[in-house]
């Protein structure tokens, strides 16, 4: 439809709070110059320097995962080489027990974890906004479902219900994205809840409702554009943050399993080697730390130009 | 309840069958829920209690009090944002009490509303058109995309905009602008009849006459019936036919806006007028010897008064205040005003 | 890796095989003397003495502190619900048994607690434990024949409600009885071969009878039998099956070197030298066992001199780490277990009841770069397997596979061509319109995910196409139901051969894979009934090739035990199938 | 409050109730804790449903849930299920295993708390200092760090350090593999030696991230609490930036902090999970795996209950910490 195109044109916003220059604040001062708030989002973001590096730097790194492996020529079944063998112009990082080049399995579980991190996020956002905004404007049952289902997730952990999942299924990539999505949505769902509960305040919610906008369609129309932001900023979080328990359960051995990989599961499979084989566990480290890193900061960069109003955390 | 009559008539209790909106005896209450384990509801808000009124095809009925007297709870009680408690509200021979959301949506189309921060009220995600175009995609009126873009820019034109802003967001507007847009919106769908819920007091004075203006002009040209609720007198009686006049969740007074203007009978409304200032400064003065002053808080709706509700900061109050409860009584041959006190200002049948 | 997912599956297995190994062992190694297991030369007990195994005068040392992956959890590992190999290692110094065996798997009698035990008749078979006098509990009561008489009840399988971890050998006796207090006597119903397995350390199943009496309230263990009234069988039961659960030192006398002195749940178990012992008292003041979870902390906290011996799951890391720390006073070895991986192909899967693809598959598998990437890492003289039916080095092995599971893609693709399949496109043989292409099913143990991995890259280039599919539910759900392509799993070489029977005879009770071949069903028809040591092994030999010419399965490789431990202590060992304890008693430690 | 506090319990006890319904059947169903028994040579058949029965598995699995449901009710927590066991008593169990895991993590947390506050505090005072600068990377670093690497690194280096003590003559420090198992013993000052040996490195590792978040939300709140106008009021009625600072802004800015502190506690009991199994601390951690591992429903309920409370009472206490703190904050 035409008007979601529309709406797209403009960068979002947090409503009701004009975004005003502050001091102390990486946004920049937009003097006079009359600007929409898409704009002064756009502009405190690409002003914001630790999160532009971060951003070149994911963005190249992400390039770089999914394009060198073409042009490296590795193959991960070719196991010709031997064990444990030490990096040499061949195999950059060396290779692993089986013989596969470690430099490939990095790249091939960044790509992956990556992945993971994506998929958990969309989960968790879709389920987190729906369920917050649903919460936040309807109240009353609705809300109490929520806060049940919430507490249901406070109360069981992620590790355990992973656990039993992964154990009882198998741990394919997505199935793990798919259990990090279903679990790392409460945090969205309680921020999106307490804004929707403000936003549903408002006067234009009631007047979509006189004029006889359903639910659904003050949910999508109204309420999710308003908190873009929000979204949008605790989604970036949400992917640092699925990297990072995704490399913590395939760690335990509850996460990630062969033949699909992760950062998570090399750095599982070598850093015993820490004292002896150093590179084995700092090229996996240091992609996992380089991409939730990078990430972080573009989040950060993100909160910034949302609402400057906000300090750095 | 009422069979539709194509003529209001009048009848004894002061309200007319027939009109286009019918309210009777609508009570709203909001809940008290206690501290308590189970969150038992201890008691309720009466922000609405046994308010009856009509509006006619083509009138514009006013409704005045101070704020938290419940008069914008009664216009959405009417259009059923909020659910009322008990009571009815006929539309068009429809009763509107007890409908679903889904039942009420087809209805929203004829009944509109107009609300009082142009700031708030208008999605600053959407851009005017969109806003505008609102209620024509809920309720599908146009299959072409161009028909509905020829709609809105039309809107735009009656309400004074340029196609041109058509793109922009709202917060590019000023507030009377937005408020036109906030008219445009409530237009777009031909409704009969438009709740407009102080749709000026947010304005500054200057730009208030315009849109008034434009809002009678337009009741002109469409042939709209409004339920207008302010808080500022002087608008009132400008735009108004009648005026209802209501003081904590009830109406105190009712009639025509020159008898209720000219002729107060309730001492709520004697007061309201007084405060009201005069151009002229020396009526102004000659008035003030017999202004009424309120004294005391507005009692909390949770637990308001017995008797006659505004008898805790009412000048003449007696025991009888607190013992019965005044009804609405009429105080012309005619019915066409009528009030609810023991002992009325005015002529001297203050007996009853 | 997956460091906890089927973790102590492996060693499940084959602790499942240690309830019946001993027998075995005699019977194979016909005496004594000879090295059953193999693989780095393992030293001879100091205590044995010809038949007889008699703890050594040792010199006494401070106490030490050994780990593992898994923690000591209950006093009766004879009950189902407790009996868990981890219990044994720490048991084996606390319960005294009837028979000990040696590092080389060597059956001897204990001769710290046992005078003898002797086959007096062949028909019916007729075996008699005769005690030591004078043995006593750690609490001062007699150790004798009712402990004996208490364990046969439990293991006999005919007394309902004892839940045993095994009726090996037990359920085949007819009657048994205590002739004296100090022998036992049992009539067996059916020949078994292994009696010196019962009442071993595999069963650790000599309890306590006189503490199962006080708490019954049954005045003599020897009155009970299958007919004596249900409410009594019913109390002896239910203190057999839960009454030494949890840690009550008061109902968990010693009988051997050591006694259970504290218990810190899933943390770990002290032992004390055992003043009751008759035989010559332990060398450690002390010893504890702990349980650390993860290989590669065993290891450091081995580096670190938190613990003085480390027998972590087999990892080739946290090999590395150890061999890595010789220079600072750590010894480490890498030894050939009892249990080995193998592949078995379903007939029932129309690809596999072509005996081409059978032949290729065997043929493209290089089982030595398995053996080369996956087990020298831990133990570096490791070779392939040879044979489904003996281990490498115990007698009567021999090489029935190097010729047939040759690693060759080159033949492997000779094979296939002859037998009518072309290759595709896509690198993959056909025929008929059916791709050469299968699943290898397996749970996610880290080693057999590699294997696979492995495999995959080897069979590529042989045109088969290997699907991976590890489902961590494999062993206990699907492969017992025959579904799978291809399975991957591993046999605690049961010693007693005679098992092998339920796993390739028509219709056998862990034939999952539909093998049948009327020849083979004979032969071990005959084998299993051979008295004779030669003839038995013979026969058993034959069936081996026979096995093999129609090759249902592919054997891989034997899994290796691995001990980290401080050149402080003299001889640590691990036996494969008691643990790196068995003789602690032994052990010389050097100051603290 | 007290009301609110009831009415919280309830729900949370309701939630429970469904949680662990939904986990029993998931391991309960997924697997058979008798597999092994019945794989293995020479069982008979009566001996397994023997065993089956004893140890309730030959019962539906509702039957099973409802017999441990009813238990719970009356105090029994049952016992495990899974074989190797020894049918282990499911509540002194999970009290072991929780006090391994709450002394590391109550200490690793204090200690976050402790340091991360002050830091994040100094860090705000000195906005666009170096100390800023300094403490703000640090932080954005161990934030994006998992949990686990730090303690591998520390491990390795602890172990150096060690060989460096023992190089200069000196007794080994830091332990790398759980409490000692007889508890600490000796003189004063041994065990003084020995608890921290034992506990410094994986309370490092802990505390790394906590000390990350809190250094980060102390630094926020301080600068917004220095931003407000009752800090420009304190410093206009010409109070000392020390009387400022100390009397006005550090109590206002805590406040989140402390709120977050409690929230944040499961997340953490969540993190200890994995550090414990790199140092060998045979907690709750492992606990959890051994239960979903050996398909122990029983087990892994005490486990739920247990974890499932402290996360509920922390969350609780945050809440009353919050409106405690902050009056403006009424719970209802």
């Amino acid at each position: 439809m035409a008007e979601t195109t529309e709406s797209t044109q403009t960068a979002p916003t947090h409503p009701g709070k004009v975004p005003a220059p502050s001091p102390g604040t990486d946004g920049g001062d937009v003097g006079g110059e009359f600007l929409s708030q898409g704009q002064l989002v756009r502009r405190r973001f690409l002003r914001h320097r630790a999160a532009m590096t971060a951003l070149t730097v994911l963005v190249l790194y992400v390039l770089f995962v999914y394009i060198a492996p073409f042009f490296l020529g590795y193959s991960l079944t070719d196991l010709d080489a031997g064990s444990y063998e030490d990096p040499s112009p061949a195999h950059v990082f060396g290779t692993d027990q089986v013989g596969a080049d470690v430099f490939s399995l990095v790249m091939r579980g960044s790509q992956y974890s990556l992945q993971i991190g994506v998929l958990t996020t969309v989960i968790a956002t879709v389920i987190g906004v729906l369920m917050g905004t649903f919460a936040g404007y309807l109240r009353r049952g609705t809300d109490a479902a929520v806060s049940r289902v919430t507490d249901l997730f406070l109360v069981v952990p992620l590790q355990a219900a992973a656990a039993v999942l992964i154990a009882g299924v198998g741990g394919s990539w997505w199935l793990v994205g798919l259990v990090l999505g279903f679990f790392l949505w409460t945090p969205i769902a309680r921020v999106t809840r307490a804004e929707a509960l403000a936003l549903a305040q408002r006067e234009f919610i009631e007047a979509a409702r006189a004029s006889g906008a359903t639910t659904w369609r003050i949910v999508t129309k109204h309420l999710v554009p308003n908190m873009i932001g929000t979204i949008v900023v605790n989604a970036t979080l949400t992917l640092a943050l699925a990297v990072l328990t995704e490399a913590a359960l395939s760690f335990i051995g509850l996460g990630v399993q062969i033949p699909d990989t992760s950062l998570g599961l090399v750095l599982n499979q070598n850093y015993t080697q820490l004292a002896t084989r150093p590179w084995l566990f700092w090229a996996p480290f240091v992609a996992i730390v380089l991409i939730s890193l990078t990430i972080n900061f573009i989040g950060d960069g993100l909160r910034d130009a949302f609402d400057p109003r906000q300090t750095r955390r | 309840m009422t069979a539709p009559a194509s003529d209001a008539t009048t009848t004894s209790d002061g309200v007319r069958d027939g009109a286009l909106l019918q309210v009777r005896d609508l009570t709203t209450t909001f809940p008290v829920r206690s501290n308590g384990v189970f969150r038992r509801t201890v008691g309720a808000v009466q922000a609405v209690t046994g308010v009856s009124l009509d509006v006619d095809a083509g009138e514009t009925l006013g409704i005045v009090g101070e704020s938290g007297c419940g008069k914008s709870t009664t216009g959405r009680s009417i259009l059923q944002l909020i659910r009322p408690d008990s009571g009815s509200v006929v539309y068009d021979g429809r009763e509107l009490v007890g409908l679903s959301a889904k039942e009420m949506r087809p209805l929203r189309r004829e009944l509109a509303m107009v609300f009082q921060d142009p700031f708030g009220s208008l999605d600053p995600r959407l851009p005017v058109a969109e806003l505008i175009a609102e209620p024509l995609r809920i309720h599908q009126v146009y299959a072409a995309e161009s028909d509905l873009r020829a709609r809105v820019d039309e809107l735009l034109g009656l309400v004074g905009l340029k196609s041109e802003h058509r793109n922009r967001y709202s917060h590019e507007f000023s507030g009377g602008q937005r408020q036109r847009i906030g008219i445009a919106r409530a237009l777009a769908a031909n409704p009969r009849l438009i709740v407009l819920d102080e749709p000026v007091s947010a304005l500054d004075v200057s730009v208030q006459a315009g849109v008034v203006n434009l809002l009678e002009d337009l009741q002109e040209r469409l042939g709209l019936s409004y339920l207008f609720i302010a808080h500022d007198l002087s608008v009132v009686r400008h735009i108004s036919d009648r005026v209802a006049v209501m003081y904590l969740g009830k109406v105190v007074e009712l009639g025509d806006a020159a008898q209720v203007y000219d002729n107060p009978r309730h001492p709520y409304t004697r007061a309201l007028l007084s405060a009201v200032p005069l151009p002229d400064p020396s009526a102004e003065r000659r008035r003030r010897k017999s202004r009424v002053v309120l004294s005391g808080e507005i009692p909390s709706p949770a637990d308001p008064p017995s008797g006659c509700r505004f008898r805790t900061r009412c000048p003449k109050a007696q025991q009888r205040c607190a013992d019965e409860v005044p009804l609405l009584r009429p105080s012309d041959a005619a019915n066409r005003h009528t009030f609810a006190c023991h002992f009325p200002d005015g002529d001297a049948d203050s007996a009853a | 890796m997956t460091r906890f997912t089927g973790r102590g599956r492996s060693r499940w297995m084959l602790a499942a095989a240690v309830a019946a190994l001993l027998a075995l062992v005699a019977a194979c190694g016909g005496g004594g003397g000879e090295n059953n297991f193999g693989g780095t030369a393992a030293p001879q007990a100091k205590g044995r003495d010809g038949d007889f195994y008699r703890a050594p005068q040792v010199q006494q040392g401070p106490g030490v502190t050994l780990a593992a992956d898994t923690a000591y959890t209950a006093y009766n590992n004879a009950a189902a619900d407790a009996n868990s190999l981890y219990n044994a290692y720490v048991l084996t110094q606390v319960i005294a048994s009837a028979t000990w065996v040696d590092a080389d798997g060597t059956v001897l009698v204990n001769g710290d607690v046992m005078d003898g035990i002797d086959l007096v008749s062949t028909n019916p078979e007729v075996v008699r434990w005769r005690i030591k006098p004078g043995i006593t509990w750690s609490d001062g009561q007699p150790w004798n024949c009712k402990d004996f008489y208490l364990a046969y009840l439990a293991g006999s399988g005919k007394i309902p409600g004892f839940t045993a971890a095994s009726n090996n050998g037990y359920q085949d006796i007819g009657s048994a009885q205590c002739t004296n207090d100090l022998t036992f006597e049992a009539t067996f119903a059916k020949p078994y071969a292994d009696y010196r397995g019962l009442f071993g350390q595999g069963n650790l199943d000599l309890l306590p009878a006189h503490v199962l009496e006080q708490r019954t309230g049954v005045p003599d263990i020897r009155q009970i039998n299958p007919q004596s009234p249900p409410d009594v069988l019913q109390r002896i039961t239910q203190f057999w099956n839960t009454g030494w659960n949890g840690f009550d030192k008061s109902v968990m006398p010693a009988s051997g070197p050591y006694q259970l002195d504290s218990w810190v749940q899933d943390q770990s178990v002290r032992l004390t030298r055992n003043p009751a012992s008759k035989g010559n008292p332990g060398g450690p003041e002390s010893i504890t066992y702990r349980n650390i979870a993860d290989a590669t902390a065993e290891a450091q906290a081995l580096q670190n001199g938190e613990i003085q011996a480390a027998a972590p799951q087999v990892d080739v890391n946290s090999a590395n780490l150890l061999r890595g720390l010789a220079a600072q006073g750590i010894k480490f070895q890498a030894t050939t277990g009892v249990t080995y991986e193998h592949l078995d192909m379903n007939f029932k899967n129309p690809i596999f009841a072509d005996k081409a693809v059978r032949q290729a598959f065997a043929q493209c598998v290089n089982r030595q770069e398995l053996v080369d990437k996956l087990i020298k890492g831990v133990q570096p003289d490791a070779a392939p397997l040879q044979s489904l039916i003996y281990l490498p080095n115990q007698q009567g092995s021999q090489d029935t596979y190097s010729q047939i599971a040759t690693g060759n893609a080159q033949q492997s693709n000779q094979t296939l061509t002859q037998a009518g399949w072309v290759r595709g496109a896509d690198g993959v043989y056909a025929k008929n319109g059916q791709r050469l292409q299968f699943r290898i099913s397996h749970t996610n143990v880290p080693r057999r995910v590699q294997t696979v991995q492995l495999i995959q890259a080897q069979c590529q280039q042989a045109g088969m196409q290997v699907v991976d599919d590890t489902d961590p539910n494999f062993l206990d759900q699907r492969v017992s139901q025959g579904d799978y392509d291809v399975a991957l799993f591993g046999w605690a070489n049961d010693p007693y051969i005679s098992s092998h029977q339920s796993i390739y005879a028509t219709g056998g009770g862990q034939n999952w894979q539909g093998y049948s071949n009327p020849q083979v069903d004979a032969l071990m028809n005959q084998a299993v009934s051979d008295l004779d040591p030669n003839g038995f092994r013979q026969k058993w030999q034959d069936v081996d090739r026979l096995i093999a010419a129609d090759l249902p399965s592919i054997p891989l490789f034997v899994q290796p035990n691995m001990l980290g431990y401080s050149d402080r202590i003299d001889n640590a060992y691990f036996q494969p199938n008691f643990g790196p304890l068995y003789n602690a008693n032994e052990w010389v430690v050097q100051g603290g | 409050m007290a009301a609110y506090i009831v009415r919280r319990v309830l729900i949370s006890i309701g939630v429970l109730l469904v949680a662990s319904f939904l986990l029993y059947l998931m391991v309960g169903l997924s697997g058979d804790p008798l597999a092994a028994l019945k794989a293995r040579p020479g069982i008979t058949q009566a001996t397994i449903d023997a065993t089956a029965r004893s140890l309730g598995l030959d019962q539906p699995i509702l039957v099973r849930y409802w017999t441990w449901f009813t238990g719970v009710l009356s105090g029994d927590w049952g016992t495990s299920v899974a074989l190797g066991q020894a049918r282990a008593e499911v509540l002194p169990s999970v009290g072991n295993a929780l006090w391994v895991t709450i002394r590391l993590v109550v200490i690793a947390e204090l200690l976050a708390l402790l340091i991360g506050g002050a830091v994040g505090a100094i860090a705000a005072l000195r906005q666009y200092s170096i100390t800023d600068y300094v403490a703000t990377t640090l932080a954005f670093v161990l934030f994006a760090m998992p949990v686990f690497c730090i303690g591998i690194i520390l491990k390795v280096y602890g172990i150096e350090l060690n060989l460096l003590l023992i190089d200069l003559g000196l007794d080994r420090w830091l332990t790398t593999a759980g409490p000692p198992a007889g508890g600490f013993t000796g003189s004063p000052g041994e065990v003084f030696f020995k608890f921290t040996g034992a506990y410094v490195l994986p309370t490092i590792a802990l505390a790394a991230i906590s000390f990350a978040a809190y250094s980060r939300f102390q630094r926020a709140s301080m600068l917004e609490t220095m931003r407000s106008d009752y800090v420009r009021t304190a410093r206009a009625k010409g109070l000392t930036e020390r009387q400022v600072v100390l009397r006005h802004a550090l109590r206002n800015a805590l406040l989140p902090v402390t709120t977050y502190f409690a929230y944040n506690f499961g997340a953490v009991f969540g993190g200890a999970i994995v550090t414990e199994q790199v140092f060998g601390w045979n907690g709750m951690g492992s606990l959890l795996v051994r239960s979903i591992q050996q398909y122990d429903p029983n087990m892994l309920m005490g486990w739920l209950i247990v974890t499932a409370t402290i996360v509920i009472l922390f969350n609780l206490l945050a809440d009353i910490t919050y409106s405690y703190l902050d009056p403006r904050i009424r719970l209802g």
